[in-house]
């Protein structure tokens, strides 16, 4: 290294500092001119700007331009870093629960049917809930008035219930002789047999805008 | 704020006028304080202060101030009699049968609390004039917290999911029931009846055949029976009519109960 | 450059992207087991440490150890620049500072300690201030008549002040020097060091009751 610019590398060195620890221990993004400020005279702030850049890029943390305005902020490729996913087991909510096992007995079945035999409003987010654990989907839509979806059950429903297949929830005979239905229900209720093949005649397919797992009719 | 030597401490800066220091203890934090302060007016190192002159002028400030305000915080007088004891001590030489330690080593021991505090205070002015986090040095000013995305893992048995299916099923059943309307005869209205039906006869006749009209329909024999059964028992206690059966379960025989002994 | 090292060097270079990035994200002091989470297996952090500490070294941007954590901080050379003037509300009293300054020192110690120094009571409010502060916490209970809770700083103590350890606490080799640590006259007795590690001989642990941050001797 020659002598003189010695001198001027020396004073570049030390503006670098001080961008590194203001650009660092700023709470916003920060303007050349706010910058400006912390510089000695005839600073180029702009050339110390890139030569701070450079010298960041490729590292863990990088200098980023935003409109105007400079900050530091994480590599992107690093960025997985700061997220973590935790999992949780959770109880299902009654509400959840009622809604999938009429779903899985009804099936194919819509929402106003579900609230018919429930006697209640279900709300959205059961419907929500149900899908995000990844038992019930959306079937297509029934040929009725207003084209409702119809739902039903998924096959990680019968894995994480322990059933083949639908068949092998209990019919009425079952449920009674479990104690869970009583004897002295009337002979003409009956439980339905669920149905989980193809679309049944009373379905249309789903709405190619229904593929973002929306309900429209909502 | 910005000497090396910031003074950190809330007090005032003490007076140089030594005359001005009576007016008040309120700006010391108790005595070992004032002691301090005024070890400090001797100028000369904490290690070779006169202990014996400290004691003179912390007593003589206390009775000025007393002078002026008779209450003062009890710290001040237990510390006043100590340095009283103290002078004494060191003023009368030492007894070779005193089982008292010597006036030395209690100036000694004054001596070291003294310097003791004087210490933390040396250190809390240094502590404080470090390159402090948030004034002069700093941490990140965005910091990128990580985020935490919460994946619910749901549980369901088998069993609750019929069971509640079954409560629901059975919730719609019970909206329709309609209780059934069931004819009771009243105890009254079956003694009534009965008085009618056997009438004067005297014939031991089988309780059923009276009741043959009313027995036709099934859902009416259990309460027809019952409540007629129920009445001619009194019917019996009351003497109008007599009863028989021959066997357990055989049929029930009635008849007029004849009054007369005849 | 041979062969053999190049895959050593990169999997170093980015277990230190990896540590810059994570340490740079954060505002508070990190611990090495935290920061092992996000490391590759067998990776010699105490070495990736240092030499990130190394290569921050004389930057705007420091990396500095507090306790037994790390954290990046701005240089204490640019204090200067960066000064900002103290909140009157943060400034702490007299009897606070002297408070703090004899747990810094003494530790571990108890409010009976604390009292003796100053000659004068310590409200119980100067405790908590500092307490709320998080500049110091209790550390057990002395074993001894009436067993009073015994206080130490914590690692936020010494990254307020800028220290790496309590043997950085200045003027430490004068006080002891002049025997000024101690409960009692200056002896040929050994003189006692500020100690912010596990429980001391005379310290029991503190007691259930006392993890609600009260002290119920108080």
């Amino acid at each position: 290294m020659n002598d003189q610019p010695d001198k001027i590398s020396e004073i570049n060195e030390r503006n670098l500092r001080v961008l590194e620890a203001v650009l660092f221990a700023s709470s916003e993004p920060l303007d050349v001119s706010s910058l400006l400020t912390y510089m000695g005279e005839g600073a180029n702030i702009a050339n110390l700007l890139v030569a701070l850049q450079q010298r960041y890029a490729g590292r863990g943390v990088n200098l980023v331009q935003r409109g105007d305005k400079w900050a530091f902020r994480t590599a992107e490729d690093l960025s997985f870093l700061l997220r973590r996913e935790e999992q949780k087991t959770r109880t299902l909510s009654r509400a959840a629960l009622e809604t999938l096992s009429i779903i899985a007995y009804h099936q194919p079945t819509t929402r106003a049917e579900i609230e018919e035999v429930r006697g209640i409003a279900t709300g959205k987010g059961t419907i929500d809930l149900l899908m995000a654990a990844g038992w019930i989907r959306m079937r297509g839509r029934r040929r009725a008035p207003g084209r409702p979806v119809t739902y039903g059950t998924t096959d990680a429903f019968l894995d994480h219930f322990g059933l083949e297949s639908l068949s092998d929830l209990p019919g009425l005979d079952e449920l009674k002789g479990a104690g869970l239905l009583s004897n002295r229900l009337p002979s003409s209720m009956q439980i339905p047999l669920p149905f989980d093949g193809a679309l049944r005649d009373d379905e249309g397919p789903l709405d190619p805008d229904d593929l973002d797992g929306e309900d429209k009719n909502a | 704020m910005t000497s090396a030597q910031t003074n950190w401490f809330d007090k005032p800066a003490t007076p140089a006028d030594d005359d001005i220091l009576y007016v008040d203890v309120d700006g010391y934090e108790g005595p070992l304080d004032l002691l301090l302060d005024l070890a400090r007016r001797q100028k000369v190192d904490l290690a070779v202060i006169s202990v014996l002159a400290l004691a003179k002028q912390y007593l003589l400030f206390i009775k000025k101030v007393r002078e002026k305000r008779i209450e003062l915080a009890a710290d001040y007088l237990v510390m006043a009699a100590w340095l009283t004891y103290l002078k004494s001590r060191l003023i009368v030489p030492q007894a070779a049968s005193d089982d008292e330690p010597p006036g030395e080593m209690l100036a000694a021991m004054l001596q070291f609390r003294l310097k003791r505090l004087e210490g933390m205070r040396v250190a809390v002015s240094q502590l404080m004039n470090r390159p402090r986090l948030g004034f002069q040095v700093y941490a990140r000013g965005m910091p990128e917290p990580i985020e935490i995305a919460h994946i619910s893992l749901w549980r369901a048995s088998l069993y609750d999911l019929l069971k509640s299916y079954s409560i629901q099923r059975e919730k719609g059943v019970t909206v329709d029931y309609a209780p059934l309307q069931r004819t009771v005869w009243s105890l009254q209205d079956a003694s009534d009846i009965l008085q009618r039906l056997i009438g004067d006869s005297f014939d031991w006749i089988p309780m059923d055949t009276y009741l043959i009209d009313y027995l036709v329909t099934p859902g009416e024999r259990a309460t027809i029976r019952a409540s007629t059964f129920a009445s001619s028992l009194e019917l019996v206690r009351q003497g109008q009519i007599d009863i028989r059966q021959s066997k357990t379960f055989g049929p029930l025989f009635i008849r007029r109960h004849r009054s007369d002994p005849s």
